[in-house]
């Protein structure tokens, strides 16, 4: 522990900024992946336990289109269609035939899914980790805002992420289709039997999460090391933020997001050895205080 | 003797019950009534603990039970059934019907025996029989007929023996024929087992035939009680509730 | 009327009959399986095998009791490997540190684990559906960073090294190998019968109340709260006991056996072998465990052959294989479903 | 026909446990490499004493109590004789409990753990460490930084190393040993990211704040490589010096796109270091044959069979005890050894003398073309201490 | 009489698990017409209005809906073929507004009719205008009851299925909605009705079906059926 350290940031205004943003540069990342968790969740009422794998793909389809495009846009561009495509045809083939068995045999096909996803990529781009490095664009120095350190890749980041949020949040409340797709996460049934085609639904909500994911990868691709399995710490991570949320709600992925990235960047000052630590706990802490989340609906 | 003093109950704006006082006599037998909303589900919910009253007492035998959870309730004697019948769908009648009798026995938690004690089986075949399941208590609830799931649920709050007994309208989604057995079968049980009995009920052939007491629930508020012929004939409540084609059908 | 009551008079001391003889039948049949367990060693050299079924026997007790949970109480908790992992370190510790007789040990450490599940308990069965498994997820994340963290007791990641020391009593040598065979296959059988009999019970059937229908159980006068703190605490036990199993079989205790891959594995048994009936979880163990062992020894690409079977099993037949097997047989019997 | 069997009983299989799958696959593959190139030369100089190896490679999926069933099956179902133990360190712990119960000759090669040979509690005769130990990369990593402390003035230091045993072990005892040889320097912030941790950014702002002239760090591999694209676009390494004792290794090495210069660190396997022909040899036979250059697990296992097989002809025999007995105080040729020459230290059976070193990477091959060698004389000196400061002997 | 039947079943049967339900089930209703399908708790008519419209599984048999087989298809077709479902339990969306509920149920008619409006829905349910912004969880059951029956008809249906729709309802409310179904038959729709409550149902039909044990036991029209005594109390206990 290292009081000190995090009351000395508190007091300081370029501490404060640089952790802020860097919390927020954190949690925006961890958004784009949960908010497809949680929308999957809030839909389909399945927890996608292969959204990390979702992610790895994203990841390794943008680093695969810039090796040999050159392009960034293509990159990203790939990195979210391909893992669109994938989520189509995971929710279409596979997940889709286990809706109405046991949840846990949903559980059971992603984690089937994680296993097998993770091995196809060790087959395909080997079990080295790769990386994709950062594009020339953005190999520039970093700004300084306001006393903090502001990479302008992250900045793109951060606004891909709130642009995704935006987007997302007023799709859903503002539109039919995402009338629709509210009332399906509902009652399925009925919105069949209203000549709405659920199925389409489904596919598409899933093809939308797993290209969020697989947008999220394919941002991280230029940053992170890209190896098999890579999706797992994030999925984990992201659990955290749509449980504290509140599964299946979007502005409570946001909030959950920040709420993450902020204690991981301040925690990382106060309690170098436990920050981990302290995600888990904040968690319990919400739970216990409120039970379905900050913004979770009440269970039946 | 039940006595209900200014309970009151609001979901952010609406005061689904409002400041209602009433008293239930000992082995009374009373309907109560209203339009779709009027609160008279959420009376019962705050009377059984499922939700707590934002003010009022709640007094049975002189014990104040407001505010206190459903066991606690249920052990003090007050049983209810459901507006949709409310059962456990994978075990069999039998298993159910012995199940609760432990746990009205308080042993629920006892782990180093097996079903079923004499005198816990006694109990749940007497329940059994009370409500016509004898014959189906290897079936399991939930392939059982809308008719008999509410039989079951009914019997479920019968084993435990209750003082009052509060059915959330039991003829729900039956047939007139089920509708008048079922009716039957309750004031079979109020007259038989000498408990309190308070019904919600919208079939008003049902309500006017057998209550001798009706409480008429408007808006969260008590808007008239009285005998089947006085409420008949109360302009507010034809206006409110019955309309005119009932009262006219009534009226023949 | 008469009819029905003479229909049950006839009918219910036969129903009382077959609750009473279950009994005594479950406690011969594991009487059986135990004497087949035993002589096994004497017919078969393979030290393997008693590996293999020394790692049933913890696995088993472990996938079962988290079975008490998932099936018959419906709670499905994503952390219940917290508590495998808290009996080989509490077994290991008090072993190592105390060298106090194993009994003792074994003893000590299922009392650690009631207080520690109690407490646990308390605060996460509060919670419902995915937010129980994810809280029951947090605080097993919580004990393994705690592990993690905690170098000077636990070895950190390194895990308890230096073997458990395991001194003979009443004869029982359990660092001699058929000793400690036959010891876990005991401790497998024992602990199956007290789940049996606790899923029989009265209180087995509270549970079923509050799986099925929980808000209905606490209108039958169930604390719906209690219960599902006892069952929590109860299941944690035994799970406990698994990883006691582990922590001898292994002579050591790693973090990984409190990580949510522990729990994740249970699930997965479980969901392999079956939830609705009382031996789908053992069943499950042993594919699961067969399913390990082969497919690594033919292939490096494991995760893609399990991937394939788990598919099998759940887009195939959507259910675990004894309760495919159950409903299979149910309806044979009763005549075909056309 | 007779012969047939004959040369079946004359096989002796040597099992071993290593990770193949999950995110440390690309290390346990590279053990098995290392291992394959050497025992293909093995067998065709006639085996251990005549009789031909067959390896037994299991998948323990990174598991200790995976790593100890599939030990005990490899012995007990496929009649190994001999384990090499290429599992990561608390695997190895697990592997090593297997050894002590079931008696058989055991190699750990990946566990760079001092105290799994260093702690007189875990020794056992049967048992050998053919890997590098932590205690000696951290005494002249310790001792190369402090030189370029005092040339450089870098007073205020920070750490950011995988919170684990390895990184919170050798961070502590490399801050020991610069301290000691540079009394004036001083930690002025830690990080621990989590192994593994996919997101660095607090850690390096966190570094940033801290404004120290020099930064050590263990991580390794894919997390290191994170870490530097990730600190790369906040420019820290511009801002100070950078020590990451992992950095020389093909594996970062050659995956990093925009390496900075000048990052100091300690070799692991690289083919230019030790500066002989044996050396560039082997790589360049393991880069021909599986088409990527060696770990610094490769050379470690492949230690492993070099020693087993010069054991065992000073043995002439392949029986374990023997080969144990002959191990011992064994000092063979090899290509990764200081002088040429590498020792299985008798005292506590673990392996000394392998080339050890600290210098600055380049952006290309051949990545790190000045090794400033460490001195194995107070390597031993200060590892006698340490050894004591710990309570081992 | 010479209207074409706009829907016709032929020998339906259908399984929940192994325990068959309807045994070869047969029944048609002609343009125009309001059917009544009547039968004891449990004689399967609910069952039989979600095997019409595709929820419940029929194992063997046919429904044509004005000439085209829609058996065996999804929901969803079989609802753009022109079926509207009014469940027993209204399903109405309990977390959108009563409009957005409308707006979800919108959608042109087989043969791209598109007579319904929401404009058109408010004057025939004036009591739905004022509550439009309202969530509709916080409807009273009567109010549900008429907004699923709004909802369906926003799909503008050639054929409407209705469910108990008088279940649960204070007598008021039931004679309202009666009074709208008869407004409805007004304007040329085909109704099926479910219903336990003769009294509201007799007043209502001009056809009526009983269904007994997942058989059709009886057809005819509306006052053959109250002049026949022997079917009256042995199936609908009248
Ligand atoms: N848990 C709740 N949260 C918010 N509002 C509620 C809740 N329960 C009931 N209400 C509201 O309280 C009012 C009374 O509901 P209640 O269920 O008691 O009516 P009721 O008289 O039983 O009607 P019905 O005859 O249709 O069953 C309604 O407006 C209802 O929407
Ligand atoms: N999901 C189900 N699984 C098994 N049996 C079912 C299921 N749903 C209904 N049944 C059974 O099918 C039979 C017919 O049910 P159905 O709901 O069609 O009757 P109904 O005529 O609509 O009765 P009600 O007037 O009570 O609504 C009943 O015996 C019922 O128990
Ligand atoms: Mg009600
Ligand atoms: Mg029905």
């Amino acid at each position: 522990m290292d009081l000190d350290a995090l009351t000395g940031c508190l007091a300081s205004s370029a501490c404060l900024v640089t952790q802020t943003t860097s919390g927020f540069i954190i949690g925006m990342l961890l958004f784009l992946v949960a908010v497809g968790l949680t929308l999957i969740f809030g839909v389909l009422k399945v927890v996608n336990f292969s959204h990390g794998a979702f992610y790895m793909f994203g990841a390794y389809f943008a680093m695969t289109a810039y090796q040999f495009s050159g392009s960034f846009a293509l990159a990203m561009l790939c990195g979210a269609a391909g893992t669109a495509i994938l989520g189509l045809i995971f929710e279409r083939v596979f997940m889709s035939r286990v809706y109405g068995a046991d949840v846990l045999m949903q559980l059971l096909v992603c984690y089937a899914f994680v296993l097998i996803f993770d091995d196809v990529v060790r087959m395909i781009w080997g079990p080295e980790f790769k990386s994709m490095g950062m594009p020339a664009a953005f190999q520039v120095a970093p700004l300084f805002i306001a006393g903090g350190v502001v990479p302008p890749y992250y900045l793109l980041l951060i606004g891909v992420a709130l642009a995704a949020a935006v987007i997302l949040g007023l799709g859903l409340a503002r539109t039919r289709i995402g009338k629709v797709i509210r009332a399906a996460a509902h009652n399925p049934g009925m919105v069949s039997a209203l000549g709405i085609n659920t199925g389409l639904i489904y596919g598409g909500v899933f093809a939308l999460g797993g290209m969020l994911a697989g947008l999220a990868g394919a941002l991280a691709a230029p940053v992170r090391s890209l190896t098999p399995g890579m999706g797992f710490s994030v999925l984990i991570e992201s659990f955290i933020v749509t449980v504290i949320g509140g599964m299946g709600s979007i502005l409570g992925a946001l909030i959950g997001a920040i709420l993450i990235g902020m204690i991981r960047s301040f925690g990382s000052l106060g309690f170098p050895l436990f920050t981990e630590g302290l995600m888990y706990l904040f968690m319990v802490i919400v739970l216990v205080s409120r039970p379905t989340g900050l913004f979770g609906k009440e269970v039946a | 003797m039940l006595e209900i003093r200014a309970l009151s109950k609001s979901f952010g704006g609406v005061k689904a019950t409002d400041n209602v006082t009433l008293n239930f006599a000992d082995g009374s037998l009373t309907a109560v009534i209203g339009p779709n909303g009027a609160g008279k589900s959420t009376f019962f919910n705050l009377i059984t603990g499922a939700l707590k009253p934002d003010s009022g007492q709640i007094l049975l035998n002189g014990v104040d039970l407001a505010g206190r959870t459903p066991p606690e309730i249920v052990r003090h004697g007050i049983g209810r059934a459901f507006q949709v019948a409310s059962i456990f769908p994978s075990l069999t009648v039998q298993e159910t019907m012995l199940a609760a009798v432990c746990a009205d026995q308080r042993r629920a938690s006892v782990l180093h025996r097996r079903f079923p004690l004499a005198e816990t089986r006694d109990r749940a075949g007497h329940a059994m029989e009370l409500l016509g399941l004898v014959s189906k208590r290897n079936r399991v609830a939930a392939t059982l007929s809308h008719g008999d799931q509410k039989l079951l649920d009914i019997a479920l709050a019968l084993v435990l023996d209750p003082k009052v007994l509060l059915l959330d309208e039991p003829t729900a989604g039956m047939g007139t024929e089920e509708r008048w057995r079922m009716i039957d079968k309750v004031r079979e049980l109020w007259e038989k087992q000498k408990i309190t009995v308070v019904f919600i009920e919208h079939d008003m052939d049902i309500v006017f035939k057998i209550a001798p007491e009706i409480v008429v629930l408007c808006y969260g508020r008590i808007l008239v009680t009285g005998t089947p012929e006085a409420i008949r004939r109360n302009e507010a409540v034809i206006e409110a509730y019955l309309g005119t084609e009932h009262h006219a059908g009534a009226a023949v | 009327m008469t009819e029905l009551q003479a229909e049950q008079a006839a009918a219910v001391p036969q129903a009382e009959a077959g609750l009473q003889r279950s009994r005594y039948f479950d406690v011969l049949i594991a009487l059986a399986a135990f004497a087949v367990l035993a002589i096994l060693p004497m017919l078969t050299g393979s030290k393997a095998l008693l590996d293999f079924v020394i790692r049933c026997s913890a696995f088993g007790l472990f996938a079962t009791s988290l079975n008490l949970l998932v099936g018959y109480t419906g709670l499905v908790s994503f952390g219940h490997g917290m508590f495998f992992g808290l009996g080989a370190y509490g077994f290991g510790l008090i072993m190592q540190r105390t060298g106090v007789p194993v009994p003792v040990a074994f003893v000590a450490t299922l009392v650690i684990t009631t207080i520690i599940a109690a407490v646990i308990g308390a605060i996460c069965v509060r919670l419902k559906e995915i937010y129980f498994a994810f809280v029951t997820l947090a605080f097993q994340m919580l004990i393994h960073s705690t592990i993690l963290s905690w170098v000077s007791l636990t070895g950190g990641d390194q895990g308890l090294r230096g073997g458990i020391p395991r001194p003979a009593f009443f004869g029982i040598d359990l660092s001699n190998h058929v000793h400690l065979y036959i010891a876990s296959c005991a401790l497998l059988v024992i602990g199956l019968l007290l789940m049996r009999q606790i899923a029989q019970s009265p209180f087995g059937y509270t549970l079923r109340m509050i799986r099925d229908n929980a808000n209905r159980a606490s209108f039958v006068g169930i604390d719906v709260w209690r219960a599902k703190l006892t069952i929590f605490v109860l299941a944690a036990l035994f799970a406990s006991t698994g990883g006691i199993i582990m922590a001898l079989f292994v002579s050591g205790a790693y973090p990984e056996f409190a990580y949510w891959t522990i729990s994740g594995e249970g699930i997965f048994i479980n969901m392999l072998g079956g939830v609705t009936t009382f031996l789908g979880p053992m069943v499950g163990t042993v594919l699961l465990l067969i399913l390990n062992d082969t497919v690594t020894r033919l292939t490096e690409y494991y995760g893609i052959v399990l991937g394939i079977v788990i598919l099998f099993f759940a887009i195939g037949l959507r259910k675990g294989l004894m309760d495919f097997v159950v409903e299979w047989y149910t309806q044979r019997r009763n005549g075909p479903g056309e | 026909a007779p012969w047939v069997a004959r040369a079946q009983a004359k096989t002796i299989k040597v099992g071993m446990p290593t990770i193949l799958s999950g995110r440390v696959a690309q290390l346990g593959t590279s053990s098995r490499n290392g291992v394959m190139l050497e025992i293909e030369k093995v067998n065709a100089a006639g085996g251990l004493a005549g009789r031909q190896i067959e390896m037994v490679i299991r998948d323990s999926k990174g598991q200790p109590q995976e790593a100890a069933r599939v030990a005990r099956e490899l012995v007990n179902t496929d009649g190994c004789e001999i384990l090499i133990d290429a599992e990561a360190s608390s695997g190895a712990f697990a592997v090593h409990e297997v050894a002590r119960d079931l008696g058989v000759l055991c190699l750990h090669t990946n566990s760079e753990t001092s105290a799994l040979t260093a702690d007189p509690k875990q020794h056992i005769p049967n048992a050998f460490r053919t890997a590098r130990q932590g205690v000696h990369d951290s005494i002249v990593g310790g001792s190369y930084a402090a030189a370029i402390a005092k040339a450089k003035g870098l007073k205020k230091w920070a750490t950011c190393s995988p919170d684990y045993a390895y990184g919170r072990d050798t961070t502590g005892e490399y801050v020991t040993y610069l301290k000691r040889f540079a009394p004036d320097t001083e930690i002025i912030s830690e990080s621990w990211p989590k192994l593994f941790q996919p997101d660095y950014t607090e850690v390096v702002t966190k570094i940033l704040q801290a404004k120290p002239q020099a930064l050590y760090s263990c991580l390794w591999g894919g997390d290191l490589t994170s870490y530097i694209d990730q600190a790369n676009i906040y420019a820290l390494f511009s801002q100070m010096e950078v020590f990451a004792v992992n950095m020389a290794d093909y594996t970062a090495l050659t995956v990093v796109k925009n390496l900075p210069k000048g990052i100091h660190s300690g070799n692991r396997y690289i083919k230019t270091y030790p500066a002989t022909p044996e050396n560039a040899a082997w790589g360049d036979a393991y880069k021909a044959k599986y088409n990527e250059y060696p770990t610094n697990w490769s050379w470690e296992n492949a230690t492993a069979i070099m020693l087993l097989a010069e054991a065992s002809k000073k043995a002439n025999s392949a029986d374990g005890k023997k080969i144990a007995e002959a191990l011992r105080g064994l000092k063979i040729k090899s290509p990764f050894g200081a002088d040429g020459t590498v020792t299985m230290r008798a005292e506590d059976q673990t392996l000394v003398g392998y080339a050890i070193g600290w210098g600055t990477t380049i952006p290309q091959e051949p990545y790190v073309p000045q090794v400033q060698a460490g001195d194995w004389k107070t390597i031993f000196e200060l590892e006698a201490e340490w050894k004591k400061s710990k309570g081992y002997t | 009489m010479s209207a074409q039947p706009v829907v016709q079943v032929e020998d339906l049967d259908v399984y929940y698990g192994t325990s068959q339900i309807l045994f070869g089930v047969g029944l048609s209703v002609r343009q125009g017409e309001t059917m009544a399908l009547l039968g004891r708790n449990g004689a399967g008519k609910s069952t039989t209005m979600k095997a019409i419209m595709g929820l419940a599984p029929a194992h063997r048999g046919r429904v044509t809906l004005r000439g085209k087989v829609v058996s065996g298809l999804k929901p969803h077709h079989i609802a753009r073929a022109g079926l509207g479902f009014v469940p027993e339990d209204r399903q109405i969306f309990p977390e959108h507004t009563v409009e957005d509920n409308l707006a979800i149920g919108a959608k042109k008619g087989p043969n791209g009719e598109d007579e319904w409006s929401i404009r058109r829905i408010y004057d025939v349910f004036p009591l739905l205008e004022p509550l439009r912004y309202r969530i509709a969880a916080r409807l009273s059951g009567g109010e549900q009851q008429m907004l699923a029956i709004a909802r369906t008809l926003m799909g503008n249906p050639a054929l409407l299925l209705l469910d108990e729709p008088s279940e649960g309802l204070a007598p008021i409310i039931v004679q309202r909605i009666g009074e709208l179904l008869r407004q409805l038959r007004g304007t040329g729709a085909t109704v099926l009705i479910a219903e336990q409550n003769m009294h509201f149902c007799l007043g209502l039909a001009s056809h009526a079906t009983v269904i007994d044990k997942g058989q059709i036991v009886y057809t005819a029209g509306i006052e053959e059926l109250k002049a026949n005594d022997n079917i009256r109390q042995r199936y609908l206990a009248l």
